[in-house]
């Protein structure tokens, strides 16, 4: 069974609440996941996921600074050899109230598989996860 | 150098300095003495320090917003928007993310993108970068005391740019931006570097200028209970009078339950106000900051103006002498000027409203503060204890053994064993104290606490409970309670 | 008919009702039996006697907006999109402004115009043109309890035709709406227009169904002192007891000092509860409503939203059972049912966040109930007195005599001489107590409180200090003190 | 001197509070007011104009029926013999938070000299008066 995840809080973001609670979360829900903590960068996320054979990456940026962080993370995990892993991100992505629509467009582009809008409870990514990897 | 609580020397001080000044170009445009006839020039009006003094005086709380964006001209317009529309009575520049993290170059990616795309990509005011030429320019822009706000657990040469530009406050501190900010920088260095901070504002203030410190009260703003921020705050303070700050607001996040909140902060005054005299620091200006609710907002705006008006309303009824002030947009994003000015106007119609009005003594808030301070005592006699009487080393050591210990905090220095829940009335109560040296007392006073609200909830008093109460304030009420209570 | 505190016999009601039915041709489809069968079929949850009593079991306050529009579609749009997207947790409908003088002729040009407008030409619900079916047809489409809100010095039709279709709750009495409502209407016909309704409530009471009935605490909104609303209510509470009423909603809108307004609201209890218990009404529901902020208000809606959310939070601490509910429009017009439900959310998360928080027993909050309490003594002993112990003649008396006055009313049967002004602590205090019977000491105690404010302020204790209180909550403060001040 | 007005509150509407502090401030003003109070039809307006040999009628609502209650009164002053009279209007004139540039409108197309928005001071009004006058 596809089940194992990284995940953690990109660039230079100490936001530690949520991701706790999705560690917990997420284990609960029966996954195995590599929790790389806040303040990570593209790279910590790319290793981990290299050193755990990660099924998917779950990025979260709540600070504001996403939108710059997140940039080209699909490219390395390409060059890393990480072809086709799931990449999600969530939490408060970009700076401001802004569209959702515009904000979603713009992280698909940048080669996320979803993306989702403040306050989307954990349970709403599990479902997706469980679609994604074929559970 | 070796971590004490001492006064730095001027040799150990002009020696850091000179390294500081190199970090980025923007330090070699300090000059001291320029920089000291300039904060001489600042009218009364402009200063932090004089501003929080006359409030006290009058028994008033200012408000103060958070707001900081990429450029320069924006930033402006932002803060006198905040001014003269929203009625703020203090301003702030909040630093952006990479400035805290010193990543100065990200910071020039970060404005040369706002730049082009005609809004700001950084979460804040990237001080350092735009060096005090810039950071003048928006002092002599606005009328009223501003002070940066940031997070940064080294701030060296920010704090250097601030204060030379006319800003009169800085806030932050060796425990308070570091362990909720930081996930790897020792305590040994925060310290270090934050007796660096305070001694620039100790050096000023021996040369007759008069600029106030403020450490970060609210911490990881999530469920921390009053004795650990109070606990933290006096230990910032202290740390800083050491160094020669004289004018100090110490913080206190608010927690929702207002006996609790209230005898937070006063035992926080008359405590510090002790422990100040005890050390021998005599001639202290003592205030403080209550911050509204500094945990998930609900996104919904109504709500949340409900949340920051209950916030105000407390601050005013505690007596702080200023509140800090949250928007509608706060579960979203960093607010439009608008939506942070509509924070402002609501936060002061409730202050004045409440204007003069405390909440009076009862058995109930006579015992919380005495709850509060016996715990806090626990604390800081270990803390003492532990570093042999130097309260740097102490509070290094206290968290290395978990005396110390902040809730949900992502710093590898930081034990993360205390569990906090809320018992049935909302005030903030521990589940799992960990290392923290409380009295068998008080450890048993919380569990029963907790333990009606278990019976009340029909549940054991668990991580679940942590888990609700988190998520509690963001779906609109205090207590996380189970689906049928 | 003689006026006297005394139920009515079936005759004597039998005999005006035929009259009450004949004044419009919807009165004609009202059948009691029929009626009490219909309302025998109401569920629990949307009963509102019922409602109020769980939430004062379960110590919680409930949150009701006001709202009416002419036409019976538009309005349930509106009740629903309160109950579903506000969250409200008793529903009302306002009724417009030509019903409450009885003028159903131009409420049927208000009808006609707002079909042919597309909007609301009228300020409320004109709930007789439209019957016992458009009452009905309303009633069916909501899921909460519904009770009528108006200002009739008449209402006997409106309140037979809305019990008549399921709505379990009429506001009003015969002091409350009218001296506040009416220029020349006389206190004896109002007093025995509303023993009517009491009447219909007791009726239908002695038929196994619970009726709610709650006399408007407010009155004119406008610096009224606790006293003088509390002594009224009081009177309503006793009037409705004798004509059978056993479910009571006693009344009071928020002054705006903290200790003042809980203590108004444990006064009132207590009191209240004396009173029936004295003369005899043993069985009564007693519970309470807490008006946000009644004068006005400030046209900035952020401004609004901080005077709604400290009204929902001293309603909380109070421990109110619920709290009528403004709405971020409400210094310009009726509110868009957006902005009601904006008041809405905002108050209930007030009151989330402070369930099971009340404001605990202070020297100062007993000092209050205490004055509150005897002030009150003061007046209803002396209109018992001038009644000759029968409490209807005294309370038309007591209005003639000044004994009752109520400032700023437009009645001319009401003295007028009373002026109110804030204290210093922006406590509503008697400037003028012109014939309100109270002892010399209390009218001492006013007079110094005015005089400590007059010296802080400057100025002399003088009708000016009544504008400027009277503008004050809308320009965003509690006191309305001098320019420099 | 033209200092002669009639004031009060136009048809059911029972706000006192207004009323009773525009008395206050127009009297101060030097102005000999003749006030109706709360509650007042066209006809008690037109009565009292005619009864004081008024220069102006100022009248106030605040309930939301402005518009209704309003209606004809210019055409009833002609009638009446109160040709060129003053007709000002102000307070909560109409039912809601309304464009106030339409409501004015529509108040002047009903003959009114001027009218006010929600929250005017007496003081506007005041200077209005004078100038109108010809102080
Ligand atoms: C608490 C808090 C802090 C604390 C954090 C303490 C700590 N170390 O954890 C402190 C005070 C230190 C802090 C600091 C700052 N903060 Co802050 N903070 C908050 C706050 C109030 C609550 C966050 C929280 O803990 N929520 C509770 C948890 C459970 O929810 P959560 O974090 O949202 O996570 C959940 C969801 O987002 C989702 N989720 C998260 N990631 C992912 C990923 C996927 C794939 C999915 C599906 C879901 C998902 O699931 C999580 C669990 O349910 C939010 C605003 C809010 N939400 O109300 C602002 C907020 C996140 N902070 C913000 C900012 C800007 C900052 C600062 C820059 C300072 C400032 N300007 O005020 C600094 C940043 C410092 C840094 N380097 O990162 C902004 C971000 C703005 C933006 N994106 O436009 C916010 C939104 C406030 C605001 N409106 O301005 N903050
Ligand atoms: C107090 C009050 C009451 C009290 C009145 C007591 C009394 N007898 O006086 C009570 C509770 C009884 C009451 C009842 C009602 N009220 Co009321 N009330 C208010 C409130 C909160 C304050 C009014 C007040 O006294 N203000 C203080 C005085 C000093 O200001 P003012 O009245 O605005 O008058 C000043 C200015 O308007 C101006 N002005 C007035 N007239 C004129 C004329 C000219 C020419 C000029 C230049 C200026 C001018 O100068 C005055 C002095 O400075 C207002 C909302 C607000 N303003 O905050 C609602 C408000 C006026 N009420 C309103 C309504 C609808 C009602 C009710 C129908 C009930 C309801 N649905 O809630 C009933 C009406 C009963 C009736 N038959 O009239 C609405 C009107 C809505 C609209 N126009 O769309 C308002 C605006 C509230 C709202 N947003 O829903 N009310």
């Amino acid at each position: 069974m596809k089940n194992k995840l990284v995940l953690g809080v990109i660039g230079a973001d100490c936001h530690a609440v949520g991701n706790k609670i999705l560690y917990h979360a997420f284990t609960e829900a029966g996954f195995q996941v590599e929790n790389i903590g806040v303040l990570s960068s593209q790279e910590d996320f790319i290793n981990a996921a290299i050193e755990t054979n990660a099924d998917a990456i779950i990025v979260s940026s709540l600070y504001g600074h996403g939108e710059i962080d997140c940039r080209g993370l699909r490219e390395k995990c390409d060059e890393a050899g990480l072809k086709g892993i799931l990449l999600y991100a969530g939490g408060n992505l970009v700076v401001g109230k802004q569209e959702w629509s515009d904000v979603e467009k713009r992280f698909l582009d940048m080669g996320f598989n979803r993306a989702y809008p403040p306050g989307t409870s954990p349970q709403t990514t599990i479902n997706d996860l469980k679609k994604d990897l074929g559970w | 150098m070796e971590l004490k609580n001492k006064k730095w020397s001027d040799e150990q001080f002009y020696k850091v300095r000179e390294e500081v000044l190199n970090q980025w170009p923007t330090g070699k445009e300090i000059d001291f003495q320029e920089a000291a006839d300039y904060l001489k020039k600042v009218p009364e009006h402009k200063n932090f320090s004089l501003k929080l003094k006359k409030a006290k005086e009058e028994g008033i709380t200012l408000a103060q917003p958070r707001a900081g964006v990429a450029l320069v001209d924006a930033h402006i317009e932002l803060l006198t928007y905040l001014q003269d529309e929203g009625g703020a009575d203090l301003l702030p520049s909040t630093i952006d993310s990479y400035t805290r993290q010193n990543r100065y170059n990200e910071c020039e990616v970060g404005i040369k993108e706002s730049e082009k795309a005609g809004r700001s990509l950084l979460n804040g005011f990237p001080g350092v970068n735009h060096g005090v030429k810039g950071c003048r320019k928006v002092f002599e822009a606005v009328n009223l005391p501003l002070q940066a706000r940031h997070g940064t657990p080294d701030a060296r040469l920010l704090t250097e740019i601030i204060h030379a530009s006319g800003w009169t406050s800085n806030e932050g501190g060796g425990i308070s931006y570091n362990i909720p900010y930081a996930k790897s920088v020792s305590l040994e260095k925060t310290i270090l570097d934050w007796q660096y901070c305070d001694r620039v504002a100790g050096i000023y203030e021996e040369m007759g200028i008069k600029i106030n410190r403020e450490p970060f009260g609210p911490l990881t703003g999530t469920l921390v209970p009053p004795c650990i921020s109070n606990s933290v705050a006096i230990i910032e303070g202290l740390l800083a009078a050491e160094q020669g700050v004289k004018n100090i607001t110490l913080g206190y996040g608010q927690c929702g339950n207002l006996i609790q909140d209230v005898a937070a902060i006063r035992a926080l005054v008359e405590q510090a106000e002790e422990y100040f005299k005890a050390y021998g620091y005599n001639d202290i200006e003592l205030t403080t900051v209550f911050h509204q609710w500094m945990g998930g907002f609900p996104a919904d705006e109504s709500k949340a103006f409900g949340v920051i008006s209950w916030g105000s309303a407390t601050a005013a009824l505690a007596g702080a002498t200023k509140v800090i002030v949250k928007t509608p947009h706060e579960a979203v994003g960093i607010p439009t000027k608008e939506a942070n000015a509509m924070g402002i106007k609501a936060t002061k119609q409730t202050l004045n409203l409440l204007r003069g009005q405390r909440l009076p003594m009862s058995k109930e808030l006579e015992a919380e503060i005495a709850l509060i301070k016996a715990e806090t005592k626990c604390i800081l006699d270990k803390v003492f204890e532990v570093g042999n009487g130097d309260l740097a080393v102490g509070t290094v050591k206290a968290f290395e053994q978990g005396i110390l210990d902040i809730p949900f905090a992502p710093s590898k220095f930081n034990a993360g064993v205390i569990l906090p829940a809320r018992d049935n009335n909302g005030a903030v109560r521990i589940l799992n104290a960990g290392n923290i040296p409380f009295t068998k007392d008080i450890l048993d006073f919380h569990r029963s606490l907790l333990e009606e609200r278990g019976r009340y909830e029909g549940r054991d008093v668990a991580f679940q409970m942590v888990v609700d109460d988190i998520f509690a304030v963001g779906k609109g009420v205090l207590v996380g309670r189970p689906e049928n209570k």
